[in-house]
């Protein structure tokens, strides 16, 4: 078994699909010569050479429409908006374009590409470079929506989502990079499929229900609570569209309580889409209230001490579960 | 103490009048077929923009229109000029470029009417006119972001070197929103063949684009700031644009890069179905409906020797495909309620949960 | 009783405002000379000058950000941003500048500015002029979220949200513009308060909240559903930030099942907020699964008769609550 | 077949080389006391900057953080020219703009390091530093958007008459984002008294700026599009900056609009903390060191017959000011949790909800 960095691994995803695939190309602001501003691409260039992975101006629009443009004429673009809070430059590209030309055109063109973006906060970067955004991109009809918790699945998703004929935003969170996972010893290209959650702990009390980096800290979190005699089945979301309702249905049908773990400010995340959805379709399953565990509806703070009670902690969920179950 | 610039009451602005017909644009090295061509184009598109706004009047056409009335020179010009695979990018001011790519009448007079037959079977609309088989990559109905898209089809070019060209159009408006500085700068950057056509009709939606704009030529005065070539061109004189147009999509498949081209033109109507178009000046009406691109045309056609009789062949035909188109158009039934759920995905379905 | 249109209301209020307080100004593409391209604006550029009602340049970004800057320096902006939509093309302003520089600065600044927009469906105007985009608005902290669905509202809303301190999105019904009203006699100035939900009709059975143009649908739903026998309460949320939860959560304590009809695509809506928060606290009060109506998760198509069976309509509402009831 | 442009490898590029310091500058017509402001605000700057890398190798800071070691000239050049109560509108690498609108160090350095007594109580960091009371009206860290919010505050002074300017300061790489045009475009048509600051030096985060512009200039071959007049200034010259900037500062007060100035600088480090700069050509760096601004008016001001014992002065008086800052931010007590949930409305809270 191999040992990899969140970080490396996706350099390594996207030199596994530029040599499975000549239609991949790669563009982003200082993601070719510099190899990234969080070094996940180095090398890319040199392997790859400057035709297909290329640096852009400060441009996000321009970057957005170029992957557009190429996917509808035959590329497989991945395309680099450093930081998720960027989104919000190129907006237009990303909801009202990317995601909605299939459809107004009934089906005329297709984009498969993808949109690679850092998400989340524990950098001390401040509000504007510390979002997570995901449920922008989740509530927009068009987009897939994939976010990564492993070094494996980092592979394998973003192998996926470059496979994939439709549009898929990933979110990369930041805090991820340094972490090192085990990769499966599979021979031959590590490809996952999108909309597949995964039960990363088996409980029978409670279900949480994390993404990125709040599956560690939900499984953290579940180990505290076991040694207070609270098994939780905790679920690694991993892509918000597809949604895997049906695994965890099958989890709260099983433990009667639900739990969601979001880094996201509280209004409308994909933790309130969940939650809504067991309350209509699991109601009768359930024991008790549902409970959204979630930064609270502010901007991100800068200072450390700050940004660490901001964003739910380990600490944070264990305690939340433990007086829900116990009220 | 800072001041402020006048403020033009509304239609009380000085008229923008057209410069003369330049007669001498007849000996252009232009072939007659493409010139006859280039004439059949206009009235394509101006019989069935007619015939479009009289079936709004019947109270026909689904949601909002806009036609391009006075402004068929430009599109005609240049898809004379476009090579089949060479790939247009529109606006929501649509129909003229997708009926100069050669998209049939009836689907798009049925998109028109919301119908099932309709070129995007009902889901896309006016605004939203594409053909990918004919290089009509679409219409874009929010400013700016096509000329970003455009980059992106060239960039595929570019890699694939297959010599296509993206050409999007734009009006005058669009080139005070920051992806049109985006996208020129960009294609510069990277040397892409992509063509920028503005279309300069005076007018955003109801505001003179000389009280939005720094500079008094909206496009061709920017061009410098990317690097390109200051040009203007009559955008009422269709052998104008053919030339202006072979010139830069020739630049742009031998490697050249990008071009920005501003068309002088004028739109006879409002600026949607909406609009009766009432704050522009008569005077400035008048004298852009003097400079009608079409009659214009027709006087060349003839003093370059063309038959009358098959000058008014074209338009018999013409008015013929338009009748059908109709035909077809009110024919059609209504969408399937199922294809709301269809076409999100590649797959064909909208399945967002399993 | 004065009669007005939803329409007229919005220059009805926009002059109330700018009489009441030299420092409001209003700027937009075609407001000014042109009166707007809802005819929502006519007369305020010959009533109060063109120092302070103002025509812009198609550029999204420079409007918000001026509205942005002088709000910080004095004045009271309204722009306009023609489509909702088009929010897309400013949203870097909306949601990373306006939204957070409040916070960030540590309440150094204040942004008491305006965004009206024209939001919603029913124009056959297709995917990029037709969207309910509120819910991107109230998943970002830092701004007010309102819309109203009368013209009293529109008035009374308008004139709170340009009085408050704070940055407030303000979504009108496309829909609603040509809706006739009456008005209360109210002397002196029309000024509501935001934040406060309005029972509509009082019922036991069910509560139904809705939004804008979804109000009077859900309104027509309930007569229909009382001559079945099943008595609808009916809430206007008419404002997303600040929620009046409260009005909410005892309704549902009251009738013990909750019905949201909402126009937005189905993912992450102001509904699942709603929702989410009556499965958390008021798991107990309630009798059954807590339903939501909305547009399915795609892009809105443009032909009218695609577009009517898109958006939820009367029928739907009476026959989801229905059945739901009768399960 | 259309062509690629040749692509740079990392760090190979052709080093863009400074030009000599202009001498004449000295007969500059400033006062000898703005000469002396502007040496203090340079020292300032350069040695509070080299107090923040140091406590950033303590690991005592907080975050990232952008110094501008190299390119004081430009922010002392133009806060000696500003009036109080005009407008300073930064980005990220603010703290340069900071110190010279007379913002204490104190609270800056707090900030840093992510303190309660910080000038944002900690929940700004180093990429928003803001003092409204000193007309710093904000640092913002995503690119572009500054550019228009400054025009906000030059309506506020043209509806208010109050002759205030605003100030934006801006990179050579965010010429590119389409922020930019949309505020050069709109300053120029609503003639607002704002005032465009390009600080040039050559790179955006690591990529050099040629690579990603079509223009050799990137601010000022671009103000023709705005209808301005192309400025280029020494930006490691302060005589030069605030000779340009008093006359912009003039114009823009009298009602002559706003004006776009690029300053030709280089930052001595890399981008932000992390960086080392190493794609960086040595002789570019190299000689781009050699033409520190702040010897180079060192010397001018010798020359102009100031003492070198009241340079010195200034330097022990900085020295001291950077010690006592440092003093009163590490004594700083974390800040309070519950300012998490504070200030997100003006009333203090942050509730969404009853
Ligand atoms: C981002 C954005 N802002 C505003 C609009 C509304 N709008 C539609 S057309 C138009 C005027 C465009 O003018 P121009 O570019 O000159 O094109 P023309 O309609 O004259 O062909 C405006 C403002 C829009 N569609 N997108
Ligand atoms: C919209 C946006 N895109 C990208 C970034 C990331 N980024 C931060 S600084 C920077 C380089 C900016 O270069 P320049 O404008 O020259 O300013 P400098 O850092 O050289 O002062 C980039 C790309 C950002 N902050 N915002
Ligand atoms: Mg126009
Ligand atoms: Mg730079």
């Amino acid at each position: 078994m191999a040992e990899l960095t969140y970080r490396s691994a996706v350099a390594a995803a996207i030199a596994q699909e530029m040599e499975n695939d000549p239609d991949v190309v790669f563009l982003g602001e200082d993601v070719a010569g510099a190899g990234g501003v969080f070094k996940t691409t180095g090398g890319l260039l040199s392997q790859f050479g400057p035709v297909r992975v290329r640096d852009t101006p400060i441009s996000e629009q321009a970057i957005l429409g170029a992957a557009m443009g190429a996917a509808m004429t035959g590329l497989r673009p991945i395309a680099e908006i450093m930081f998720s809070d960027f989104l919000a430059v190129c907006w237009d590209i990303v909801a009202n374009e990317i995601a909605k030309s299939r459809y107004m055109t009934a089906g005329q063109m297709s984009f498969p590409l993808v949109v690679r973006t850092a998400n989340g906060g524990g950098s001390r970067f401040g509000a504007q470079h510390s979002q997570s955004v995901e449920n922008w991109a989740m509530a927009v009809p068009g987009l897939k929506v994939v976010a990564p918790s492993t070094a494996a699945d980092v592979i394998g998703l973003l192998a996926a989502a470059v496979r994939d004929p439709d549009p898929v935003v990933f979110f990369e969170h930041k805090s991820c990079y340094p972490m090192k996972f085990e990769l499966p010893d599979t021979p031959g290209d590590l490809v996952g499929r999108l909309g597949e959650a995964r039960v990363v702990r088996e409980g029978g009390d409670v279900t949480i229900v994390a993404l990125a980096l709040m599956v560690h800290r939900a499984l953290d979190a579940a180990e505290q609570l076991a040694a207070e005699g609270i098994d939780a089945e905790v679920i690694d979301v991993r892509s918000l569209v597809p949604l895997d309702t049906r695994t965890i249905l099958a989890s709260v049908a099983k433990t009667s309580r639900l739990f969601t773990v979001e880094e996201n400010p509280r209004l409308c995340g994909w933790g309130a889409e969940i939650a809504s959805i067991v309350a209509e379709e699991a109601f009768w399953d359930l024991d008790g209230p549902i409970g959204r565990i979630t930064t609270p509806h502010v901007p991100l703070p800068a200072a450390g001490t700050l940004e660490d009670i901001t964003i739910p902690s380990v600490e944070r969920v264990v305690t939340t579960i433990r007086e829900a179950v116990q009220a | 103490m800072t001041t402020m610039p006048a403020h033009d009451e509304y239609g009380s602005h000085e008229p923008v009048l057209p410069g003369p017909v330049d007669h001498s644009n007849a000996e252009l090295p232009i072939e007659l077929p493409v010139r006859l061509q280039m004439y059949r184009m206009q009235q394509e598109i101006r019989l069935f923009s007619k015939r479009a706004h009289d079936l709004f009047l019947q109270g026909l056409v689904n949601g909002t229109s806009h036609l391009s009335a006075g402004q068929e020179a430009v599109a005609a010009g240049f898809a004379a000029a476009m090579r089949p695979d060479d790939w247009t990018f529109a606006t929501y001011r649509g129909h003229a470029h997708t009926l100069a790519r050669g998209v049939g009448m009836g689907p798009i007079m049925a998109e028109l009417l919301g119908r099932a037959n309709g070129l995007l079977g009902g889901k896309g609309g006016s605004m939203h006119l594409t053909s990918v088989e004919h290089g009509m990559m679409g219409s874009y109905a929010i400013i700016g972001a096509h000329l970003c898209v455009a980059n992106g089809a060239a960039w595929t070019s570019q890699v694939k070197g297959t010599g296509q060209v993206a050409v999007a159009f734009f009006g005058d408006g669009t080139t005070n929103i920051g992806a049109f500085h985006e996208a020129l700068n960009f294609a510069k950057v990277w040397n892409l063949p992509t063509v920028f056509v503005c279309e300069n009709n005076l007018y955003m939606e109801y505001t003179p684009i000389a009280q939005a704009t720094a500079v008094p030529n909206p496009a061709a005065d920017r061009a410098a700031a990317y690097g390109l070539e200051s040009m203007i061109v009559d955008g009422n004189d269709a052998d104008a644009v053919l030339v202006a147009a072979r010139d830069a999509l020739a630049r742009a498949r031998d490697g050249g890069g990008p071009s920005l081209i501003e068309a002088q033109t004028y739109r006879h109507g409002g600026h949607s179905r909406a609009d009766p178009g009432t704050y522009r000046p008569d005077e400035e009406v008048q004298a852009w409906l003097e400079r009608d691109p079409i009659p214009m045309y027709h006087q060349r056609l003839l003093q370059l020797g063309v038959d009358e009789s098959e000058l008014a062949r074209i338009v018999t035909e013409t008015t013929e495909q338009v009748d059908l188109a109709t035909q077809e158009a009110v024919a059609g039934t209504m969408p399937a309620p199922e294809s709301v759920l269809q076409d999100v995905w590649a797959d064909g379905s909208s399945t967002w949960r399993n």
